[in-house]
């Protein structure tokens, strides 16, 4: 025997099977809190408090009196729970004439909010899947064109687009800031669908034609059904992006439908006026929370949703 | 022999419409924005050319110059910042820690914020006499110094700083995506080897992310150029025109400034530009290399 | 159903500014009219609002815009209607500073209404903070100002409490430019965009004047909003600001009575108030029913008791100087003796200088504000080149 | 067994490839390829990978655009038809079972939307799974089936559409070689049952000579071979084929006829007695030629009579169970010996084999062309 | 072929895993197993999908905690050390190759971040390229390889590592059947060469019975037979054993013993005269048992003396080339024999077939024993 080796453990494997006796040394079995492991942890609460800090803060703030905030350090924890803030930028803040808080937008924001969500992952499904199953001339260049323009600053836009919708007639109204949406969502709804796509076998779309499906058929019944992940990652996206628009649905909502960020800019940006930072904050966050509650519900698919359709990035 | 028929496709009828859209609204919008830029619009578009009059007058804006700097330097470190920091929370997320959820959706949160919270939040915890600098002063270290937002050397680091924090998690969901779809074999033949972790992630796994990390890169960059939201909301520009960028000037100059001639040569600037890096990169990225598939 | 039916377009959206157009709200309701209001906040977002719903054909019966350039695109391309007739009606001339009736004309015909008058030179100072300095009152020239600074920074008070923008580097500005240049200086380089003016001594006088007061703000100052800095002085944290006379409601809001807990001044010397104001332009409309409801919103903002009433909420003077002022506090009352006399006023900058134009002299003045390095010489070259741009 | 109906002038073909052109980008796959197949027939194409077999089945499929050329079924020109229309059914590789469908639901997908009233969808479906064993599984999703599972649902997809031909592109070659065996019986079956054309892509030789009533051999986009599978292997006309089918491979010489009575080959030191070979073109002495021998036509032992005779060390030995390889050398090269499981030889032991070259194939060493 | 060294109270076994558990969660995928692999021995693990194969690797590698029991490599327990210090190299079913690097840097980044010198990696790296043939891949990328390319440059980090026991985690099984054949036999030309300890995992009986030295055939965890192939093959401890090796698979018919002289067998209405089987326990008249028999042992025509006949009609015959397989039947069940490949029948021909007793295989129907 070259090693040296505990006696008992040498003279283990030819007593057995007949004696089932363990060797009294086993090896060290490494422990489980490595240094390793604590500076992960480390790093994981200092990248937390990174993140969280300013959820804090806002949190705080909103429940903190005027006075106190004027007076006390923003870290400062709220003296007594004061939620007037709240109750004032949900139903009584000021705008202008009407003091009904920012609740009114939140109805408009729903309002803008499912119909384009909807549509523009609707017209980013299908071009998708029209650009990645289907041959059609010129498809790359359509695509090439989408993706510069995402680039673009909205901003430029905003002129030619209230002319055009002007003269379609249909400016300022809901059917425009939809479209509107629509328009601006479709360059990256396209690229992640036509990426999660291309990443789908081609023989299940030829599977499908041989069935005897068309266009529409195999889009409906087998293409969009295999879509969840990525159907939710785009839905994420959107919300997300159309929710927090604000110059978009300022200039092309209409007066009955100007959406909730609008009423949250009201509260919060004011040049001569008087800035009520808890209920900013408060405001603040009621406008955040159903993009905050989408996330918190379906986080998890996100992730998901991405590993799906990213493969081929 | 019979002839090839012709008929129209669904696919080809579906596509109009995108092509309708995209004539109208980007192509459109572009050539319109060219347009003017050889006017001497003012509030509302003229045509009245002037030749290149507008670019001369952008070239010579300091602004204009120092805008273009800062968003070099925002771009630069913006993406590489929230591609580092993305990275390494979804490395250690990755690790099997506990409260994994949670976590996640702590990272993730900031992207649903809307850039006006988050620009008046750091602008608070930036400024000296409120956030975070008056806070470690109270708790006793009197020499420190975190003034960013009012600084102007490194007012524009401050937005770099807030960018980060909104976008990392984005970044963050992507990577774990992409760290979550490699072959445990993988794995385990670097263990086999004996090759430390980071080692692993440095120089195999991140290799590996690249079709990831375009993504992220591409989602990034569209907020760089577009960075403007952000930028108001945590400095305005300043101190004095120290963190200004080409949005916020397009902006600017198209709202306030009433003179969409030169907001337009700005923009159509910027659009070369972008134009100019994304064509061959989309090229490379999405059709040379993209298997040719597609029916009949 | 038949009532007049007005939309207005403004973006008076916080406390005191709304309690100021509901004046003008129930004035047209009790005048008979229905009143619409949409309000958004920052000036830019209601006018990009505004304008784009006229360039799209659904305009509102009246957008507020500031006096001034802005709406001059308008006027030409026809989108915004003449009052001269109401005004011929009305006599509305001969009431108002003229200045802003002239701002608020294009070709001799009156186009924009102008409703109320900002002055925005005024001073305002900490009384407890001066005396507790040393300073028994406000120095009376922009040169004497320093040593009094000074002083308060001695004594541990921030010495000017300034907003970190640009708009309001640029007000403290033009008050130096007006004390210190004069009336004429004023006009040669913000009318006349006279580059020779721009390199005189003088100029280089008011732009160092300028400068000198860098020093003495606090370090929190870059990107402060106005009220910020207006709350500074009126917890006596800082000895002044100078502010428009909106910073008044600040005051009244936290219980401060003017000469008594602060005190007010126009410029340093009190004697030329720069004004400005907020104009209504009335977009033009086929509709008979909305004309006769411009023309009753028009008549109605200027009747002189809704007059009184909008501008004490609103902390703004009367557009006309025929109207009963005993109402108005002491500051206020400072800045209408001075709008009754044509000489000692000067319209605000933004009234007889194009926005684009501004917004370069606003890019050459926060650079050289915020960079304690920058020499007067950097102003007078960015302006200089400004205005050759801008030809 | 089902034979392939005699080729007969009047009786048309079930699928007909003419001059057949087919191209990606301008890269021509395949070229004028003319392939007709019998009704009822069972066709395997058997080729490597990327020799075209795909291609040329989603041509017939109607799947790829023809660059050239023409696709006749069942007596009808659908060069341009939908695929839905050939009256075709096809079974993948990969399943490409609808995987948010249940099991029925996938096998009445085609049926339903091509309007085939229920209770009719109902009967072909219950009848596809009763021939298939696949009614315990109806309800069940793709993901909660095996491999050999999904494949008989794949099927069953195709059979329900109750059509003349049927495609099957590798529709194995995912699963282990136990099932794999298994499913290619029951497609055998199922092709005896039905009687259905069915042209069947695979790279698996086994396949090929178990399943096909003919075989085409590809290779590069050409049909090399079309020949029943016994043809092939006894007679393969090139090099490529001989070697390309058969496992382990035939074994390779290469020699030169030299003049005699008769021809007879020198490879190596060796010299080929080739009196019995049946030439089918002739020889000249001084050609060079190869020699190819199918590792089971050399047994172990003595010569019989007419039989070459060779001595050799053994290398290796790969007992399979059933038999065993021995690979050896015979001139200079390395040769394998399939043997009879109970064979024993160490390595480096010296052993005796021989072979009949009447069973033997001769090519042209210039053309590959068999002699 | 190497020789594993024969058990020797003196040597040490090269890989010795004793009362070894593994769990998952709370599940013990393993429990109390033991297995000793000698020094230059091929162990191949073969079982179904599932049974615990790449978990039991898994283990000895150090890739998975064990929850008991020890694990010693070359003398050393090495049970929670890390894996790169135990001496193995381990190659995957998936390849794992670091996919942006070179063929090169794949070979070399492990040399490279343990130390080694930059000369010594080179000449170690060239080495291996030259052994498995990677001279002239040594540029390329992981993607622009083929498959059995890939499997090599795996195959080849391990080499390079200079260690005594390779572990291979079915590293052939995503190759298709030809390149299978191929690098089987380099793998086997390899250990020949090496000497190194292997131990390989697979559920292809090809490579198990040419490959391995030993094999040990698992199920649920538990190794249900470890001996040579051959005895493997010929005398499989249980029905388990007994039917998952050999391909096509073993036919199996359940009987009764009845007495007589000597032990007979009654199936359906035949009877087998087991005298000559070679019994290792005892059986008694009215025991149920099952009858095993490959379909080699099965062959067409009349019996030779001691052999049992049948008669039957033919089912399919799926012609392979080298052989024939033909199904019939036999005491009412299916049975499928193999011949030589000249073998012709139809469907529904009655032909004749005979076996040897001794040949076959007997198992308790209860407890699916050998007797
Ligand atoms: N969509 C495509 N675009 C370009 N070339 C293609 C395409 N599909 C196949 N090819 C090329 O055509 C040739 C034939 O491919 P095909 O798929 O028909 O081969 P195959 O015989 O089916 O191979 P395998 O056995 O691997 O399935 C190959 O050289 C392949 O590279
Ligand atoms: N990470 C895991 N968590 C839980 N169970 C596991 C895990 N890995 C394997 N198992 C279970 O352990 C058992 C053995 O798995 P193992 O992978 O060892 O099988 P195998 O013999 O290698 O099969 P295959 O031939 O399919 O590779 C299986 O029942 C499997 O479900
Ligand atoms: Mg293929
Ligand atoms: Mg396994």
């Amino acid at each position: 025997m070259s090693s040296p080796r505990p006696t008992v453990a040498a003279a283990a494997p030819l007593e057995r099977p007949a004696n089932r006796q363990k060797s009294v040394e086993r090896g060290r079995k490494p422990k489980r809190l490595t240094p390793g492991r604590i500076g992960l942890y480390a790093f994981i609460a200092v990248a937390a408090a990174f993140f969280l800090l300013p959820a804090v803060i806002m949190i705080f703030t909103s429940l903190k009196s005027m006075d106190e905030i004027r007076d006390g350090s923003i870290f400062a924890l709220p003296q007594h729970l004061d939620f007037s803030a709240w109750i004032a930028a949900w139903s009584t803040a000021c705008t202008g004439l009407s003091c009904d808080g920012i609740r009114v937008g939140f109805w408009n924001s729903i309002k803008i909010l499912v119909p384009s969500v909807v549509l523009s992952i609707a017209a980013g499904s299908i071009l998708g899947y029209a650009l990645s199953f289907w041959r059609v001339r010129g498809a790359n260049v359509l695509f090439a064109i989408l993706l510069l323009g995402a680039f673009l600053p909205y901003q430029i836009f905003i002129y030619p687009m209230v002319r055009g919708f002007s003269l379609l007639g249909i400016y300022n109204s809901l059917a425009c800031i939809v479209t509107i949406h629509v328009i601006f969502g479709l360059p990256v709804m396209t690229l992640i669908f036509r990426n999660f796509y291309a990443g789908l076998p081609q023989e299940l779309f030829n599977a499908a034609r041989v069935d005897g499906g068309g266009f529409w058929r195999i889009f409906l019944y087998v293409i969009l059904p295999m879509s969840t992940p990525i159907l939710i990652v785009a839905a994420i996206l959107q919300i997300t992006g159309i929710w927090n628009d604000f110059i978009l649905g300022l200039v092309f909502a209409g007066r009955e439908n100007l959406p909730m960020t609008v009423q949250l800019n009201n509260v919060v940006n004011t040049t001569y006026g008087e800035r009520t930072y808890n209920m900013n904050m408060a405001a603040t966050i009621l406008t955040a929370a159903v993009p905050l509650v989408v996330y918190f519900v379906s986080g998890r698919w996100f992730v998901r949703g991405i590993a799906a359709g990213a493969v081929k990035g | 022999m019979t002839t090839r028929p012709r008929r129209l496709r669904m696919a080809t009828f579906v596509v109009l419409p995108a092509w309708a859209l995209v004539l109208a609204a980007y192509v459109g919008t572009m050539v319109w924005t060219m347009q003017i830029s050889f006017t001497d619009s003012k509030l509302l578009p003229v045509d009245t050319y002037v030749g290149f009059d507008q670019y001369e007058r952008l070239f010579s804006s300091t602004r204009w110059l120092v805008s273009l700097q800062n968003v070099a330097i925002f771009g630069v470190l913006f993406i590489a910042g929230s591609l580092v920091v993305g990275f390494l929370l979804a490395v250690a997320l990755d690790q099997h820690v506990r409260f994994e959820n949670t976590l996640r959706t702590i990272f993730l949160y900031p992207y649903a914020m809307s850039f006006i919270v988050t620009g008046l939040i750091w602008q608070w915890l930036m400024n000296p006499g409120l956030g975070i600098q008056k806070a470690v002063q109270n708790w006793g270290w009197e020499s420190f110094r975190f003034d960013w937002a009012v600084n102007r050397e490194m007012a524009i680091y401050a937005v770099v700083i807030a960018g980060i924090w909104q976008a990392s998690g984005l970044v963050m969901a992507l990577m774990l995506a992409g760290l979550r779809g490699i072959d445990a074999d993988l794995w385990k033949a670097t263990r086999i080897e004996g090759i430390p972790p980071w080692r692993v992630y440095l120089f195999i796994i991140v290799p590996m992310l690249r079709p990831l990390i375009i993504t992220a890169v591409v989602l990034l960059s569209i907020g760089v150029v577009k960075a403007f939201d952000l930028v108001v909301a945590l400095t305005s520009g300043g101190p004095g025109i120290a963190s200004e960028v080409p949005a916020k000037f397009i902006m600017d100059y198209l709202f306030t400034r009433q003179n969409i001639g030169l907001a337009t040569a700005a923009a159509t600037v910027m659009l070369i530009t972008v134009a100019s890096v994304l064509t061959p990169w989309l090229y490379f990225e999405y059709f040379r290399k993209a298997r040719p598939r597609g029916a009949a | 159903q038949d009532k007049p039916t007005a939309e207005v377009m403004h973006w008076w959206t916080s406390g005191g500014e709304a309690a100021a157009i509901k004046e003008f709200a129930k004035a047209y309701d009790a005048a008979g009219g229905v009143w619409k209001d949409t309000a958004t906040a920052l000036g830019e977002n209601s006018r990009a609002a505004a304008i784009n719903r006229m360039v799209g054909g659904n305009p509102p019966a009246a957008a507020q815009f500031n006096t001034g350039k802005q709406f001059d695109d308008l006027v030409a391309q026809g989108l915004v209607r003449s009052i001269d007739d109401l005004s011929k009606e009305e006599g509305w001339q001969a009431v108002m500073p003229p200045f802003l009736y002239d701002a608020a004309s294009r070709d001799g015909k009156l186009y924009a209404l102008p409703i109320n008058v900002h002055g925005q030179n005024w001073m305002f100072y900490s009384k407890k903070v001066l005396s507790d300095s040393g300073v028994e009152s406000l120095p009376t020239g922009w040169d004497a100002l320093v040593p009094a600074l000074e002083k308060i920074r001695a004594a541990g008070f921030i010495p000017l409490a300034q907003g970190g923008q640009p708009w309001q580097e640029r007000l403290l500005f033009s008050a130096i430019l007006l004390g210190k240049g004069g009336k004429d200086l004023y006009f040669k380089i913000y009318r006349d965009h006279d580059a020779e003016a721009a390199q005189s001594d003088e100029f280089r006088g008011v732009v160092e004047a300028f400068g000198a007061l860098r020093g003495f703000v606090d370090q929190g100052s870059p990107g402060r909003n106005w009220n910020d800095a207006t709350a500074l002085v009126l917890q006596d944290k800082a000895g002044m600001q100078l502010m428009g006379d909106w910073a008044v409601g600040e005051f009244r809001t936290a219980g401060k009575v003017a000469d008594k807990d602060y005190g007010c001044s126009i410029g340093l010397k009190g004697d030329t108030l720069i004004v400005g104001g907020d104009v209504f332009v009335f977009p033009k409309t086929g509709d008979e029913a909305q004309v006769k409801a411009q023309n009753l919103l028009a008549k109605t903002m200027l009747d002189p008791a809704t007059q009184v009433k909008f501008n004490l909420a609103k902390g703004s003077m009367p557009i006309r100087n025929d109207v009963d002022t005993g109402e108005f506090n002491a500051c206020a009352q400072k800045g209408m003796a001075l709008l009754k006399d044509k000489d000692s006023q000067v319209p605000v900058v933004d009234i007889i200088m194009s926005a684009s134009l501004l917004g370069a002299l606003d890019d050459v003045l926060t650079q050289y504000w915020h960079n304690p390095s920058a020499s007067a010489d950097d102003v007078v070259e960015g302006f200089v080149s400004a205005f050759e741009l801008e030809e | 067994m089902s034979q392939p109906t005699p080729a007969n002038e009047v009786m048309e073909p079930a699928v007909s490839v003419r001059d057949l052109a087919i191209a990606f980008a301008s890269h021509r796959v395949i070229d004028e390829l003319d392939l007709e197949v019998q009704k009822g027939e069972f066709l395997v194409l058997l080729g490597p990978s990327g020799c075209g077999k795909s291609t040329l089945l989603n041509a017939i499929a109607g799947l790829l655009d023809v660059a050239d050329g023409e696709v006749w079924i069942s007596g009808r020109n659908v060069t341009w038809a939908e695929p839905k229309d050939r009256g075709i059914g096809m079974v993948f590789q990969s399943y490409a079972l609808y995987p948010r469908m249940s099991v029925r639901q996938n096998l009445s997908f085609g049926l339903k939307i091509s309007g085939v009233p229920k209770t009719e969808v109902d009967a072909r479906v219950d009848k596809a799974a009763q021939l298939l064993k696949l009614e315990e599984l109806l309800q069940r999703r793709p993901a909660e089936l095996s491999g050999g599972q999904r494949q008989r649902v794949a099927i069953g997809r195709a059979l329900v559409r109750n059509v003349d031909v049927f495609l099957f592109d590798e529709p194995l070659s995912n699963l282990d070689a136990k099932l794999r065996n298994e499913l290619r019986v029951e497609i055998k079956k199922l092709h005896q049952r039905l009687g259905n054309t069915m042209i069947y892509v695979t790279h698996d030789q086994v396949e090929a000579m178990t399943l096909a009533d003919r075989v085409a051999v590809m290779r590069g986009g050409t049909i090399q071979q079309l020949a029943p599978p016994q043809e092939i292997y006894r007679r393969p006309v090139n090099l490529f084929v001989a070697g390309f089918i058969g496992s382990p491979a035939m074994n390779f010489f290469e020699g030169e006829i030299v003049a005699g009575e008769g021809p007879r080959l020198k490879v190596g030191d060796a010299m080929v007695d080739l009196s019995r070979y049946p030439f089918s073109t002739n020889v000249s002495p001084g050609q060079r030629v190869i020699l190819g021998i199918r590792p089971e036509h050399l047994a172990v032992g003595p010569a019989a009579v007419g039989s070459v005779e060779v001595e050799s060390q053994v290398h290796i030995t790969e007992p399979m169970g059933a038999d065993t390889i021995v690979w050896a050398s015979f001139a200079g090269e390395s040769i394998t010996i399939r043997t009879d499981g109970e064979f024993n030889a160490r390595p480096g032991e010296s052993i005796a084999f021989h072979f009949d070259p009447a069973r033997a194939s001769l090519f042209d060493a210039q053309t590959h062309l068999r002699l």
